[in-house]
């Protein structure tokens, strides 16, 4: 057992300077061959990895990161944590995680900072409100709590939103989920990969999968730079680089990589208490605890591996966010930096089998799949140890894109978080 | 007494004009060209701060932009600004300033109560507890976000403005110290087109705090003079002071802000600042470079700060930092600056050299100053809360690990340390270029150019400091990127310098240790404003954040506003000690835009409100907006949505507006639809493809409704097009969808059958279009146009004419949208309102009621006809849309057709359009409710579909409503439930036709 | 932001051209079609290279001329090593004999 | 036929006849409004020598076949849009004129003649500061040596698609926009100009 975290010991340790903390991990070295491999050290692959030990019952299990863990999308987004889409199958996989989100803290005995307060979908179009009122409805029918907000309500939860009738964009209305919010995504990863190397999970980072070891279309194992590792079962949950797997693996996918930028203010007093997005205009907001306002973009239209977009959906985004918030024009941009989203052509992931026999792939979360992380690792750990989808994530199926019964949810918040 | 730190000359500052400002309430004096810094210090102002975290009392710590610790509140009111470096603020008379992150007071702070817990918070604790109860962490997080975030926002807008622009040059040159001067004017002088760009608000660089350095052989301050003179007359080149290059993006752009009013003070009419987006075919990076202050204990008492600080404050100036100044350094700049401190009259107590052996000419012109030298030792405490006031220096053990011996205490009032100079490699690195390790410099030097740039760092930025090799390497890149930019001309000779004193090699020390080990009491600040010190970092390494990215998360080291200029090397090296690897092994965290923060609104520049996106307006919407219409926008056109009388709701008006039309004749503004010219041989089988239906056998002169869908079977856009000759098609889109429409139409031409002859031109604006309907309708036109028969079997339903209008020459298409008998006149758009006005003055008689888009919706919804993306969503097939009938069996191929095949989108229960009454007629249902067949107490329930549409209909006298239904056309007559919110409405499936559903009306 | 040189206008902005997505991905002719699995279908319409290196992409200058052009871009430098027309041959380049 | 009176121009809202009576020294741009032009958009292919000859026969103008360029002839002039696809520009007198010369010298050929007169207006712009307003919304390089007299260029300027012109090195400038456009190119270029001063061209 993990030394716990709690008051109690916070205080105990100060009384030693700190001395005694454990690793949050291990940094083990890779062992010749697991039962299972997720490659990927995001927030998906770790709550994969965590779910398949506490649930499955399969601790022999190593996480393969090429770089840092949670260096990939985990560490760059914009925490927006919400289940309010419109389709049912989504519905109930973003529920899914969002239950998971509101005990995470308690579960992995790590503050991941969930922050229920409250998100907003502003309306500035009849036409944005018709299909807001729609999908509000539809989530309401699914039991998942959901409203619509007038214009003066809107007023009164953000007072520095202009919300006049003269602006560009005016302000028409808004949904609001109140259980939606925001948590602190370096803690989700960091306190999964703690939970999960408690349950004897290997960590392997700096360990990049270079190739898969197939044999008669099963897969025995991967190449690494550290060396070859064998499994069993292998899950593949590398976001951004899910072509490039793929590609490794012999096949393709309904994928393309796109960056996608985010940006923070310096950090300034409370100022905005709730998560306000515009998918209209682009803008998505809200004020950290350490007092930033993050916000988060458009996604850039080509094809990119460089976590870095280009500065004309930054300078977009920023005159629609002084448009609607006029007080925020003097406040300064402290860093920008983009990361690599793996985008399908119906803006929902792919959950299941490959083509190659014991390959699983999870993927194409594209620009909203961190308020997925439990939810997601959740489901996939069942698949990949039943070697059959979990319920929740059979619509999610390869298949989908041979029939055509895709989950279209462009829709659900213009494109992005 | 004012200014009790002002030296009594030197210094650039004009001392002829004094300027007056308030800190805190206070107030003060300082000289024209004083930044607030330099101000604060003249008038003995040590304390300026407190720090995030800890709020410990903060000083001034460096005299650039890579200062840690002056953040301040600048301004009042709308214009109030927080976090701006002191450093960086220029004074002006009325400056209005105020500390941050203190309450009450600056010197009594109650948050400094977290300075006396702070064992109890270090790096990451809240990750580590206000877990429970599960969800109390909303009632935690009040609090930690109250005590977080520095400064404090405006609420109200801002009140100034912003220009932004672009601009393209052959050579940018960032940085105007010698290296980047020289480049500047050698480029200039060939020719080249050249911006010069300084953050600064006086060019120079470096050299403005040099006191003794000679260029060309006179003193550097002179031949910076010369240099801007001759900068000044080259018609071509640009410079740029106040300027910061902030973003370095992708081949070659480069973003920066020119600041052009704020060392003014508020100014009105003027733009504040500007945002440049510069491309440029040579980037010269001559950012010179950052010296780290040393890490020891306590090293955050205001006076501490860095060597160059010192430097500038005494040299640039006129200040005194201090009147006892301490230094404390591991290489030999700091002699250099204890040389000048001597001759401005401060006394230097002693130099702490944390090299065991300290020789060379530097040194010895120190000595000879009188100026004691202790080599081999280090400050092991600073006393003073609020302000140094003495240090305890003693002697290193040889490891450098601790210190040994009694230690001797000195009274000072400031401490200058330098650990090294970082090169400015910000900008190099933006690009993704990467860095390498330069082991005698004992910093990151540029490294190989990322492939798709072209710059080059020179200077300072990549590790050269001696000023004549600083010279030598801007002439030549100066020189080489006008050439390569294709300027020739005679760059000149270069400046030159004498040769600098042989320097001896410096000492790494990267923690200096105190009279305490670190981490146990006391503390080693490495990161100032996030208050990260050595003891987080060995906390992180001990909880296993060992990567460099995962020691920045954890501890926020270098996440602060200067993001780690002055800490991030420091970091990481400890970190390097800890893991027991080299530094490049660590490596360094990732460089972002921006390089100092930069103001949202210089974004926006002028983009806002009115101008943030443009409104399209029709060439008759200055009648609509006379006759009091309300507008709606669709795409970026703002369209008449209905036309309220005085005292009228929305609702009495478009009800008035949608009877008219049924029994009189209503006129609506089509203009905005899309209009495709599509001529060609190949026209027709063009058409064919794109659209579901059949298009070759369309008569000349004949009207046709058609769906386009995605190749994914789709339904896209819709929309009537007529053939105006056997290759000749005038096809019109919805008004949202005709630039996609029209480029959908390029794309498959260009791309898969460029050897179809066929031509496409929007024609959208040629044709003003305004449309008549309603039983009136005929007799109407026939009175403003006199040369087209207008009977049924000259001018049938789905047919068009070329005719006179109100003296017009016009099209006239005889289609409809609201199942009435209409016309849809075409005219140039000039006299759009000429026979708008002829229409409303002969229409007079017959109540001619202009209609809105509202009205429009509620017509065509009485027909049941669709409306693409409103009873549409991108998941819909024409089939589901029960219109079969516009999909060609007969056609071999079209797009989307094989996606129809997909077991999937031809499964016979898919959601299908279907009318839907409320059982109660009065009742309207929104758009958007659920469609639920058992209802169940509360949710979840299974729903079957949604509402698309709904309305009430004046002329059916009751509501009626459109939806999309899972197996719809197969429930026609079953009751359901139509669910939002709390309300449960029953409704009836029906044919989604509910006035005159046998299309009589068309007739007239 | 990139410059893209317009094979017709020259370079130009970013801003002012349309993202094409992966080029040489012809349309199933009318034979194929017929004999085509839904899953053949579903590799045409959906399944993308999306290459790390050096992509074969469509751009189009939309507020220029209108036209469509390929590109050979490298999808982590950015680095944009050929800008061909449509219809000509995708051009032999791989991220390993890139001309340096 | 209609009196021309009833005939509106795109920015005509803006009464720019009494704007111009207004003083404005030492302004840096001067705008006006060029309404009412013919604008013929033509296709073809321009290293078939019929099309050119056809072009030159009903026009009395060289087609330009350099990039980015405009070939003028008496009061016809033709512009570069792209490499299929130009604009034949001429008073309104000539529209219908120039319309069906083209339509018979092209008989027989695949090319394009299709009138978008009525869909744009032009504004003309000129002026010591007309660069740096332009600088502002543009970014394409407007130096002398990179664009001058003679040459045109689709780009967009602030938020609208635009057909820039270059007329002469005051610099003049003709900026051909979909009207629709007009009435916000026309304020944001005001908006600009705030800070180089502007006046305004009788119509
Ligand atoms: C700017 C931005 C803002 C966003 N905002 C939101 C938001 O507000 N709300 C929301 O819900 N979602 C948001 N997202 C999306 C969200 O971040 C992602 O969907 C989610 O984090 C994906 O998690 P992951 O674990 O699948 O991927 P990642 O965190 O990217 O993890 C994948 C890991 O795989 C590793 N990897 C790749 N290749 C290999 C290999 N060959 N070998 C070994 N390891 C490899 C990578 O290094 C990486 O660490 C945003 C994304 C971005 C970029
Ligand atoms: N070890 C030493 O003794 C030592 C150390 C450092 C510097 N120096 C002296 O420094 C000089 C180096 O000259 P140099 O020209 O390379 O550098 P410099 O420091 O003289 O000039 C760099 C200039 O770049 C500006 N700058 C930095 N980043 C910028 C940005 N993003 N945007 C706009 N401006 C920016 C700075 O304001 C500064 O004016 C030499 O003369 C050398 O003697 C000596
Ligand atoms: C929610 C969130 C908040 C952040 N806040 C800060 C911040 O306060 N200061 C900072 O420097 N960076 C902040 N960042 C950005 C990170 O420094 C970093 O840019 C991001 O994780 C991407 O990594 P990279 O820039 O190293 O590629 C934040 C990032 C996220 C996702
Ligand atoms: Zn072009």
């Amino acid at each position: 057992m993990k030394q716990a975290y709690s008051i109690f010991t916070l205080v105990r340790n100060a009384l030693s300077y700190h001395q005694d903390w454990q690793e949050a991990w291990r940094s083990p070295e890779p062992k010749r061959e697991y039962d299972v491999l997720i490659i990927g050290g995001g927030g998906h692959g770790l709550a994969t990895a965590y779910y398949l030990a506490k649930e499955h019952g399969i601790t022999n299990v190593a996480v393969l990161e090429k770089g840092w863990l949670g260096g990939g999308n985990t560490g760059r987004n914009t925490t927006i944590v919400r289940s309010n889409y419109l389709w049912d199958e989504s519905a109930h996989l973003y529920e899914h995680s969002l239950k998971l989100f509101e005990g995470l803290s308690q579960d992995l005995n790590y503050n991941v900072m969930f922050s229920q307060r409250g998100l907003m979908n502003l309306c500035h179009t009849e036409h944005d409100m018709q299909a807001t009122r729609r999908r509000v409805y539809a989530i309401q029918m699914n039991g998942i709590d959901s409203e619509m907000l007038t214009r003066e309500q809107v007023q009164e939860m953000v007072p520095i939103l202009d919300c006049s009738p003269k602006a560009r964009y005016p302000v028409l209305g808004a949904s609001l989920q109140r259980r939606g919010g925001v948590a602190r995504h370096d803690a989700v990863a960091w306190g999964l990969a703690r939970k999960a190397d408690e349950r004897g999970v290997d960590i392997i980072q700096n360990c990049e999968v270079t190739g898969f070891d197939i044999v008669n279309g099963v897969v025995k194992g991967v190449q690494t730079t550290r060396g070859a590792i064998g499994a069993k079962k292998i899950g593949i949950v590398v976001a951004g680089h899910s072509g490039v797997m793929a590609g490794l693996a012999g096949f393709r996918l309904p994928v393309e990589s796109h960056p996608l930028q985010a940006l923070v203010s310096e950090p300034i007093k409370p100022i905005l208490n709730t998560v306000v997005m515009s998918p209209q205009v682009h803008v998505y907001v809200s004020q950290s605890d350490k007092g930033e306002l993050v916000l988060g973009a458009g996604i850039d239209a080509f094809t990119s591996y460089a976590q870095a977009g280009s500065p004309p959906v930054i300078e977009n985004q920023l005159n629609a966010l002084t448009d609607l918030y006029p007080c925020f024009s003097r406040l300064r941009m402290l860093r920008q930096w983009g990361g690599i989203v793996d985008t399908c052509p119906d803006a929902s992931p792919i959950i299941g089998k490959t083509p190659v026999e014991n390959l699983f792939i999870n993927c194409g979360w594209g620009t909203g799949g961190f308020k997925a992380t439990p939810g997601s690792g959740n489901v996939f750990a069942h698949t990949i140890a039943r070697g059959e989808p979990h319920p929740l994530a059979v619509p999610f199926a390869l298949e989908r894109f041979t029939t055509g019964y895709l989950i279209d949810e462009h829709g659900a918040a213009g494109v992005a978080h | 007494m004012s200014q009790t730190n002002r030296l009594n000359t030197g210094g650039r500052i004009d001392r002829s004009r004094v300027v007056t400002f308030t800190f805190d309430g206070k107030s003060y004096s300082g000289f024209a060209g004083d930044t607030l810094a330099s101000a604060l210090l003249a008038n003995g102002v040590r304390l300026v701060g407190r720090s995030f975290k800890y709020h410990r009392p903060r000083g001034i710590v460096t005299a650039g932009a890579e200062e840690p610790n002056a953040l301040i509140q600048l301004g009042v009111g709308a214009r109030t600004e927080p976090n701006t470096r002191a450093t960086q603020i220029e004074i002006y008379d009325g400056l209005v300033s105020e500390s941050q992150n203190r309450w009450p007071s600056l010197t009594f702070d109650i948050g400094a109560i977290n300075s006396l817990i702070h064992r109890f918070i270090p790096a990451g604790f809240y990750y580590k507890t206000f877990m429970w109860p599960a969800k109390a962490w909303l009632f935690y997080e009040k609090f930690i976000r109250n005590a977080a975030g520095l400064g404090k926002g405006p609420t109200a807008p801002d009140p100034d403005r912003y220009d932004k622009l672009y601009h393209t040059c052959d050579v940018l040159v960032v940085g105007a110290g010698p290296a980047g001067l020289a480049a500047a004017l050698a480029a200039g002088r060939t020719g080249a087109r050249v911006v010069l760009a300084d953050e600064q608000s006086e060019l120079g660089g470096s050299l403005l705090s040099e006191s003794s350095a000679t260029v060309n052989g006179q003193a550097a301050s002179a031949w910076i003079a010369d240099a801007l003179r001759e900068l000044g007359a080259l018609h071509d080149v640009k410079l740029l002071p106040r300027t910061t290059a902030f973003a370095y993006y992708d081949h070659n752009a480069m973003s920066l802000v020119e600041r052009l009013t704020d060392h003014l003070g508020p100014t009105d009419g003027k733009p504040r600042q500007r945002l440049w987006r510069i491309r440029a075919k040579k980037i010269i990076l001559a950012t010179g470079a950052i010296e780290r202050p040393l890490v020891y204990l306590d090293n955050d008492r205001p006076g501490c700060m860095t060597v160059s600080a010192v430097r500038t404050y005494v040299n640039r100036y006129g200040v005194m930092p201090g009147r006892r100044v301490v230094l404390m350094t591991n290489n030999d700049s700091a002699y250099r600056v204890a040389l000048d401190l001597a001759n401005a009259g401060v006394t230097v107590p002693v130099i702490v050299d944390l090299r065991a052996e300290v020789t060379g000419p530097l040194a010895k012109a120190v000595r000879e100053k009188g100026i004691e030298i202790l080599a081999g030792h280090a400050i092991a405490k600073v006393h003073g809360e609020q302000g140094v006031k003495e240090v305890e220096v003693a002697r290193l053990s040889d490891d450098g690990k601790s210190v040994t011996g009694s230690a001797r205490r000195i009274s000072c009032d400031c401490v200058g340390t330098s650990g090294g100079w970082q090169p400015t490699v910000h900008l190099h690195s933006q690009t993704r270029s990467k860095v390498k390790w330069d082991d005698a410099l004992n910093g990151f030097v540029p490294g190989d150019t990322i492939p798709g740039q072209n710059f080059v760092s020179i200077g300072g930025a990549h590790g050269v400091f001696d000023l004549a090799a600083c010279l030598t390497e801007g002439h030549v890149a100066g020189t080489t990127g006008a050439l390569e930019a294709g300027n020739g001309g005679n760059a000149g000779s270069a400046p030159t310098a004498d040769a600098a004193a042989e320097e001896q090699p410096q000492r790494p020390l990267w923690i200096v240790p105190g009279e305490k080990p670190v981490g146990q009491g006391g503390k080693h600040f490495i990161d100032y404003q996030n208050d990260v010190t050595a003891g987080d970092v060995m906390l992180a390494h001990r909880e296993g954040y060992r990567s460099v990215e995962h020691l920045k998360r954890y501890t926020t080291m270098g996440m602060a506003t200067d993001q780690g200029k002055t800490s991030n090397v420091n970091a990481l090296a400890i970190m390097a000690g800890l893991r027991n690897v080299d530094i490049p092994s660590v490596g360094i965290t990732t460089y972002r835009p921006p390089y100092t923060p930069v103001t949202f609104g210089v974004f926006a520049g002028r983009d806002k409100e009115d101008f943030l996106e443009p409104i399209r307006k029709t060439p008759m919407h200055v009648w609509h907006e006379d006759h009091g219409a309300k507008f709606e926008p669709v795409g970026q056109w703002h369209r008449a949505w209905y036309y309220p009388k005085p005292g009228e709701s929305m609702h009495d008006a478009v009800n008035r507006e949608v009877k008219a039309v049924r029994t009189s004749v209503g006129i609506v503004d089509a203009s905005t639809l899309g209009k495709i010219d599509v001529q060609g041989p190949d026209a027709a089988w063009f058409l064919d493809m794109v659209y579901t239906n059949a298009w070759s056998k369309l008569g000349v002169g004949k009207c046709r409704y058609g769906f386009m869908c995605g190749e994914d079977g789709m339904v896209f856009d819709d929309g009537v097009t007529s053939r105006i000759a056997e290759n000749h098609f005038h096809m019109t889109t919805t008004t949202g969808g005709a630039p996609r429409v029209m480029a959908w139409l390029e794309e498959w031409h260009q791309c898969e059958w460029p050897d179809k002859k066929v031509y496409f031109t929007s024609v959208t604006e040629q044709w003003a279009v305004i449309a008549i309907g309603g039983p009136m309708a005929r007799k109407l036109l026939g009175e403003v146009c006199t040369d087209i028969p207008l009977d049924d079997a000259s001018f049938p339903h789905l047919s068009f004419k070329e005719g006179t209008v109100a003296g017009v020459p016009a099209r006239v298409f005889r289609i409809t949208f609201t199942g009435d008998l209409s016309y849809e006149i075409n005219v140039p758009p000039s006299y759009g309102l000429h026979v708008w006005r002829a229409f409303m003055q002969a229409g007079e008689k017959y109540g001619i009621t202009p209609y809105g888009t509202e009205g429009l919706h509620v017509l065509r919804a009485e027909k049941g006809y669709v409306i693409v993306g409103q009873d549409t969503d991108g998941t819909v097939t024409p089939q589901d849309l029960g219109m079969d009938w516009i999909v060609s069996k007969a056609k071999p191929d079209f797009i989307g057709r094989r996606s129809m095949l997909r077991s999937d989108t031809k499964r016979p229960d898919r959601k299908h359009l279907v009318g839907l009454l409320t059982e109660d007629p009065k009742v309207v249902v929104p758009d958007g409710a659920q469609i639920v067949e058992h209802l169940k107490d509360r949710p979840p329930m299974t729903m079957l579909g949604h509402v698309t549409s709904s309305y009430w209909s004046p002329n059916m006298e009751r509501s009626i409503a459109m939806g999309l239904v899972k197996n719809g056309r197969n429930r026609m007559g079953q009751t359901l439930y139509a669910c939002w919110e709390n309300n449960r409405v029953k409704m009836k499936v029906t044919e989604p036709k509910f006035f005159d559903p046998e299309g009589a009306r068309v007739n007239g | 932001m990139f410059v893209i040189n317009c094979p017709y206008c020259g370079p130009r902005d970013e801003h002012e051209f349309g993202y094409g997505h992966e080029a040489h991905i012809a349309r199933p002719t009318l034979e194929q079609q017929g004999t085509m699995s839904d899953a053949e279908w579903a590799n045409y319409l959906f399944l993308r290279t999306n290459t790390k290196g050096v992509h074969f992409e469509r751009w189009v200058h939309t507020k220029g001329c209108r036209r469509w052009f390929n590109v050979a871009r490298h999808t982590v430098t950015h680095e944009i090593l050929k800008v061909y027309k449509m219809g000509e041959p995708k051009p032999d380049i791989s991220a390993e004999n890139l001309p340096r | 036929m209609v009196e021309a009176y009833q005939r509106r121009s795109a920015l005509a809202h803006f009464g720019l006849n009494a704007l111009a009576s207004q003083k404005a020294d030492g302004a840096g741009i001067t705008l006006g409004e060029s309404a009412h032009r013919a604008i013929i958009n033509i296709r073809g292919d321009a290293k078939d020598p019929a099309f050119t000859a056809a072009v030159k026969n009903a026009t009395g103008c060289d087609l330009p076949a350099a990039a980015n360029t405009v070939a003028t002839a008496g009061d016809v002039r033709i512009l570069w849009l792209g490499p299929d696809e130009w604009w034949v520009v001429g008073t309104d007198a000539r529209r219908a004129g120039l319309i069906d010369g083209l339509r018979s010298a092209f008989a027989g050929q695949h090319t394009n003649v299709t009138d978008v007169s009525e869909s744009r207006t032009v504004i003309t712009m000129t002026g010591p500061a007309a660069r740096d307003v332009l600088a502002r919304g543009i970014s394409l390089d407007l130096h002398p040596r990179a664009f001058g007299p003679g040459q045109c260029a689709q780009t967009s300027l602030s938020r609208t698609n635009v057909l820039l012109h270059q007329t002469d090195n005051a610099p003049s400038y003709e900026i051909y926009v979909l009207k629709s456009f007009a009435d916000y190119l026309w304020r944001w270029i005001g908006l600009i100009a705030e800070d180089f001063g502007m006046a305004v061209k009788a119509e």
